[in-house]
């Protein structure tokens, strides 16, 4: 009983010294940790993302990036339309959650690895068709976006203004995954992921659910693209490579599939290690960062094959 | 051949000439039957007569090629396999199918999905209406396993439950979707003869709630033990029916589990 | 036009074919993707570098180095991928089904990394394995390259084939690939066979990658990415899982390719979105691929 | 349990890989170190750190300076993390990067806020420093930049085919990056201006391996290209030579490239192919000019294993030009460094580079050279 309270509030007290952190960063001479934090929000968030598609209905996507890019340029060419920047995320999100709605619709009937290679032509499609629609997205000279301070009041560092806007997003996401988790939603998922044809002929609506958790999936990579395009204020093709799609799967997968604590600590770890790498490795091991960044997938992968965090289910009390 | 007669009750199923064909491969041929409300009425026959088969076109895995299936007057053919629940429709399989990392109460709450509604704002929201619809589901599967005595093992996740408490598991997350026909394919398959007689008392359990059981059955001493009435498949054709004694002694069902020597 | 445009095509397809084999033998076994097969691609064609200097000593110049250099290359990727599977996935095979795959994700990165640190961060030249020669045929300029690359593919895949039809070891490999638990119970070690394929998966990419080598005369750390990615695709689009889907995966994907480019305007930037089109296309009308088995689930 | 040791080793191998903490001033190289443009990004390392330690061993600066290298990996948003952790580091004085129009445009946006000096050795996107212009730029200005942009190069490659060659018809390819489409783009427009025409225009991707279908179209089309401009790198240009040859594209059919292509690299891809390649160098020949031929020797002596890639006199001279501002401000003062960088007149490898009030280098000093497969040489071509 004292050890499930201890979990109840471990997520708070988490999330309270992850705000005041970057109050702190300037004292503790780690100013590059806010940054860093930040863009491991940001993947926290695509990691949450995908976690409906991948961890809950066990669906293979391998092309996820496409959706954060769709967010990051709806965002950059909406602002430069002169839409405001918050207007600007609701679109991004709204966009990525068509286009991916559009792309289950026709791709959802495909099974396992077939899924994974249709959405991996189809990130591919997304970043190619960016690089050569030159007249609407400047191609690969990228696109500048206007600085949104959203949080000026708080911190001139627009740094600490992003870390804390993730961060709130970040939150959201895990309150909203794991309520719809803890719903008949989220069981009809997970029954899906576990056995599609027990799950039909218990009466869930396969399709749809497919269909429903693949598209939900694009909000957060929507809404993180979106954030991305306005804190770096510039966005290009580069940004949105194949080998960001398999670092989002490696996030779901090594946190432990389905468990939103194991996605944040799978982007903690994955995310943040290379970055604290090139911040604490002397000049001669610079190049060995991704050598030990693949050391760590394979290692973490070998002792903890169910992942760092694995889901673990909801006790519910049986004695009444 | 069929028994003559007046029925005992309301006609609940009604097969009309149904068929399911794979290729050249007649694997459900010309079936008709019919089942009453309240009946628990088995399915027989060699391996490879179809019986599976005609459960998963009765459950809407297969579209079957001919015929008609009339679940209280309405056609169940061509209805997709979550339709098919929610019109009253539940069923187990021959290989257990459970939700293995999911507890045994949450299968059990996931066999409610028909009889629920929260969709995605309730939960966001945590609003009351979500609130009281989770506790009811909670309760109804704590029943359920109650009904089936796996009260104190809802907490496990359904991979880690002995065989014999998975199979009586995806009977309660079968019940959860309140059915009136109750589909059991081998229930007692693979389990020895007290874990058998369990079985049996719990089919008639099911039964005195008001659900209607058809089941597949292989151990003839189940079969003459429960069934009100038994069909026997060969080939994808039901070739007899009847109550349990006279389809025993029914001469092309000994054929056909014996062959012709058998029969003569 | 049209005749080039079909060699340039038979000779890139021809590198994708081998290439898909390898990815399509161990998903045949294991369904499972072998994200580091582009890295014994890449390995396989470096060894041959390494040997293309030291072998001229041994067997001299001319073909039989040449048969040297290809026959070691392929014994090194095959022993390679073989190690791979048993220190990377083997721990994982019955864990879960993505667990291998985030393994070969990191294996892949370590291979590629480890070439760049201690190998070359550059391209190194890959020598010429005969004087380049051209014929004119139906006015379509044919090297001496491209027939080597050509008959090369066609006559390892003709190997395979017999191996994998008529050979005793070929068939246990196809029992497993059929059905691997069965397999086992009928005394055929899967441990052994699961090795045996990622051999024969991995000395036909370390073969492709000395193609490679050749084809385009120079070799980099990076090079498996781009052709493995692509194999894949070809691999999925046959059918996974079926030798000969892999081949004709291989040598559609470089026809749609020659073609995109050769024919469409402005049709090289948008090559890749074509292809890729055309593969979804192709798995929407059939979900398993070209020659892929339905795979019909038992209920 | 076995995790957790596992855990351990890895901190423990990664405690020893840390270095010990030192008081030297840094000049951060900011460029992809790994990844697909790691090799690029390698060469400019090693040029600064020539560079540097040349001033070491000078004795100019009273206290001991490094080139500090910082991994971007061609992506912006690793651009902006280093961009970050050298923002927060006193010691660096100024950076020599990045590598990448993308990653240099994003980043030059921290350094700004810092504000520290940007001085870009290969990014040739006009927005890296003409961002700085924007009413949203906040900070001094501080990008510099001494590789010319685009336009200079693209249309005195175009006069040069069009007057020099006397070609009337030519193809444009360009790798589809900021660096390749922005040649290829002002290639176009100064050849039609010039009479000329383009008959066909396609992108490349960056990576691809296998051109004979695009070469084989561009050979076949009715309209006879006599000749291809290619905007991009030497890696692709040089597979591009070496199918040319294989499809019998050969002289008087011209190809045409920039500095991203002419470097030794090409002669290890394209082998004998290479011959006869035009490629135009920002800035005067080595051999014509004392220091850059200093520089070329030096570079060999230090790196006998490493050839030179195409941006590394731009990275050289970058670090160079930092230090003399270093030099001239009286200290490693981040702010007194941007401002003596603004009033640079450097002799060097480039030739005299000084900045234009967006801080982009005004020499426009273009030369044609030709390569020389035999002697693995660029001899330039009047």
């Amino acid at each position: 009983m004292k050890k499930a309270l201890a979990w109840r509030w471990t997520p708070w007290v988490a999330l309270a010294l992850a705000a005041v952190f970057p109050f702190l960063a300037a004292t503790l001479d780690a100013q590059y940790l806010v940054r860093v934090g930040g863009v491991i929000g940001l993947f926290m968030l695509l990691g949450l993302g995908l976690n409906f598609t991948l961890g809950y209905a066990g669906l293979f996507d391998l092309g996820f990036i496409a959706f954060y890019a769709i967010g990051a340029y709806t965002t950059a060419i909406a602002m430069r339309a002169g839409v405001p920047a918050p207007a600007a995320l609701v679109l991004a999100v709204m966009m990525s959650l068509a286009v991916r709605a559009l792309l289950g619709l026709t791709i959802l009937r495909l099974r396992g690895d077939y899924l994974a290679v249709v959405t991996m032509g189809f990130g591919e499609i997304a970043r190619l068709t960016i690089n050569n629609l030159d007249a609407l997205t400047n191609g690969p000279k990228g696109l500048q976006v206007a600085p949104w301070r959203p949080l000026a009041f708080l911190s001139a560092d627009p740094n600490i203004q992003y870390y804390l806007l993730i961060l709130i997003a970040v939150a959201g996401g895990v309150i909203a995954s794991s309520r719809i988790e803890d719903s008949r939603v989220g069981r009809a998922w997970i029954a899906i992921r576990e056995d599609e044809i027990a799950a039909r002929l218990s009466g869930i609506p396969v399709r749809h659910y497919k269909l429903l958790a693949f598209t939900i999936s694009a909000a957060f990579a929507g809404l993180a693209g979106g954030l991305f395009a306005q804190w770096e204020q510039f966005v290009t093709p580069e940004s949105f490579v194949f080998w960001e799609s398999i670092l989002v799967v490696s996030i779901v997968v090594l946190g432990g599939m389905g468990s939103i604590a194991g996605v944040l600590v799978g982007a903690l770890v994955l995310v943040g290690f290379p970055p604290i790498m090139q911040w604490k490795l002397s000049a001669d091991w610079i190049n060995y960062r991704y050598l030990f960044f693949g050391l760590i997938l394979v290692l973490v992968t070998l002792f903890r094959p169910q992942g760092i965090l694995p889901s673990s289910r909801r006790e519910a009390e049986l004695t009444s | 051949m069929s028994a003559s007669k007046t029925p005992p009750a309301r006609v609940l199923l009604e097969v009309k000439d149904l068929a399911q064909h794979f290729g050249g491969l007649k694997a459900v041929d010309q079936v008709n039957l019919t089942i009453h409300e309240g009946e628990i009425v088995s399915v027989i026959g060699p391996n490879g007569a179809g019986k599976t088969t005609f459960f998963n076109v009765l459950t809407g895995v297969y579209p079957g090629t001919r015929g008609q299936i009339l679940f209280n007057g309405q056609e169940l053919r061509g209805m997709a396999g979550h339709d098919i629940v929610a019109i009253g429709v539940a069923r187990t399989f021959q290989n257990i199918r459970l939700f293995a990392h999911m507890t045994a109460l949450e299968n059990v709450m996931v066999g409610r999905h028909t009889r629920t509604h929260q969709f995605l704002l309730g939960p966001l929201l945590r609003t009351a209406a979500f609130k009281n619809e989770e506790k009811a589901v909670e309760v109804m599967a704590k029943e359920l396993l109650e009904f089936v005595g796996l009260k104190s093992l809802g907490n496990e996740l359904a991979k880690n439950l002995p065989y014999g408490a998975q199979r009586k598991l995806e009977i309660a997350r079968s019940l959860a979707s309140e059915p009136k026909l109750l589909i059991l394919d081998e229930p007692t398959a693979g389990m020895n003869p007290t874990e058998s007689q369990d079985l049996v008392a719990l089919v008639r359990k099911v039964r005195e709630r008001g659900v209607t059981v058809l089941l597949i059955e292989h151990q003839m001493r189940v079969v003459m033990d429960i069934s009100d009435r038994v069909f026997v498949f060969d080939y994808g054709v039901k070739i007899a029916e009847g109550k349990p004694r006279e389809v025993v002694a029914n001469a092309r069902v000994i054929e056909a589990y014996l062959g012709k020597e058998g029969a003569s | 036009m049209l005749v080039q445009q079909l060699v340039n095509g038979l000779t890139l397809g021809a590198i994708y074919s081998l290439i898909a084999l390898g990815y399509t033998l161990v998903y045949g076994i294991l369904t499972m993707i072998n994200f580091a097969h582009s890295e014994v691609l890449m390995l396989g064609a470096f060894m041959a570098l390494g040997l293309a200097a030291l072998l001229p000593a041994i067997f001299g110049e001319g073909l039989v180095g040449l048969a040297g250099m290809f026959v070691l290359s392929m014994a090194g990727a095959g022993l390679i991928n073989v190690l791979i599977e048993r220190f990377a996935y083997r721990p994982l095979r019955h864990v879960s089904r993505l667990a291998p795959l985030i393994s070969a994700i990191g294996v892949s990165i370590i291979l590629q990394n480890g070439v760049f640190i201690w190998i070359s961060t550059q391209s190194l030249t890959f020598p010429e394995p005969v004087a380049i020669g051209q014929v004119e045929v139906f006015g379509a300029t044919i090297s001496s390259l491209q027939v080597i690359i050509l008959a090369a593919a066609l006559l390892l895949m003709a190997i395979l084939h017999f191996f994998v039809e008529h050979t005793k070891l070929g068939k246990a490999m196809r029992a497993c690939s059929d059905d691997i638990q069965t397999a086992g119970l009928m005394g055929i070690n899967p441990n052994y066979i699961i090795a045996l394929t990622f051999f024969v998966g991995g000395a036909l990419g370390g073969a492709a990658g000395v193609l490679y080598g050749m084809n385009y005369g120079s070799i980099k750390y990076n090079l498996g990415f781009l052709p493995g990615a692509k194999a894949f695709t070809a691999a999925v689009l046959g059918g996974i899982g079926n030798i000969r889907g892999a081949v004709l995966g291989g040598f559609i994907l470089g026809f749609l390719e020659v073609l995109a480019s050769g024919y469409i305007p402005n049709g090289a930037q948008w090559r890749d979105v074509i292809a890729f089109t055309v593969l979804i296309i192709v798995l929407l009308v059939r979900p398993s691929g070209l020659l892929g088995e339905k795979l019909a689930e038992k209920v | 349990m076995t995790f957790r040791k596992a855990l351990v080793v890895a901190a423990v191998a990664l405690s020893a890989a840390c270095g010990p903490k030192d008081t030297s001033i840094k000049i951060a190289v900011a460029v992809p170190l790994t990844g697909d443009m790691g090799t690029e990004g390698q060469g400019l390392r090693r040029a600064v750190e020539l560079a540097v330690e040349e001033a070491n061993a000078s004795g100019r600066f009273p206290y001991k300076l490094v080139a500090a290298p910082y991994d971007d990996r061609a992506d912006p948003k690793e651009a902006v993390n280093v961009a970050n952790l050298i923002a927060s580091d006193p010691r660096v004085v100024a950076v020599v990067g990045h590598y990448n129009s993308g990653c240099a445009i994003s980043a030059a946006k921290v350094y700004a806020r810092a504000p520290v000096a940007m001085v870009s050795p290969a990014a040739t996107n006009p927005e890296v420093t003409a961002q700085q212009n924007s009413a949203d730029w906040a900070g001094p200005r501080m990008v510099f930049r001494v590789v010319p942009t685009d336009d200079v190069q693209g249309s005195y490659a175009a006069t040069f085919a069009s007057k020099k060659l006397g070609k009337k018809r030519m193809a444009l390819l360009h790798d589809k990056t900021a660096y390749g489409q922005g040649l290829a783009e002002q290639f176009k427009k100064t050849f039609l201006e010039q009479g000329g025409k383009i008959v066909s225009e396609d992108g490349i991707s960056v990576g691809d391996k296998d051109f004979k279908a695009l070469l084989t179209k561009i050979k076949n089309d009715p309209s006879k290209a006599e000749g291809i401009y290619f905007g991009g790198l030497y890696t692709e240009a040089g597979l591009l030579l070496k199918q040319m040859r294989e499809l019998a594209l050969k002289h008087p059919f011209a190809f045409i490239s920039g500095d991203g292509s002419m470097t030794f690299g090409l002669f290890d891809v394209a082998g004998d192919a290479a011959d006869g390649a035009y490629l135009s160098i920002v800035g005067v020949p080595a051999d014509e000019l004392a220091s850059a031929k200093k520089f070329v020797e030096d570079y060999k002596a230090r790196f006998p294993n490493d050839e030179r890639k195409p941006f590394d006199h731009f990275g050289y001279e970058a670090a160079n030009i930092i230090m003399a501002a270093m030099e001239r401000a009286g200290g490693p003062d981040r702010v007194k460094v941007i401002e003596e960088l603004r009033k640079t007149k450097h002799q060097g490898v480039l030739g005299t580079t000084v900045f234009d009030d967006k801080g982009d280098t005004t020499s426009k000093i273009v030369t044609m050279t030709r390569a020389v497969a035999k002697k693995r040489a660029f001899d330039s071509v009047r």
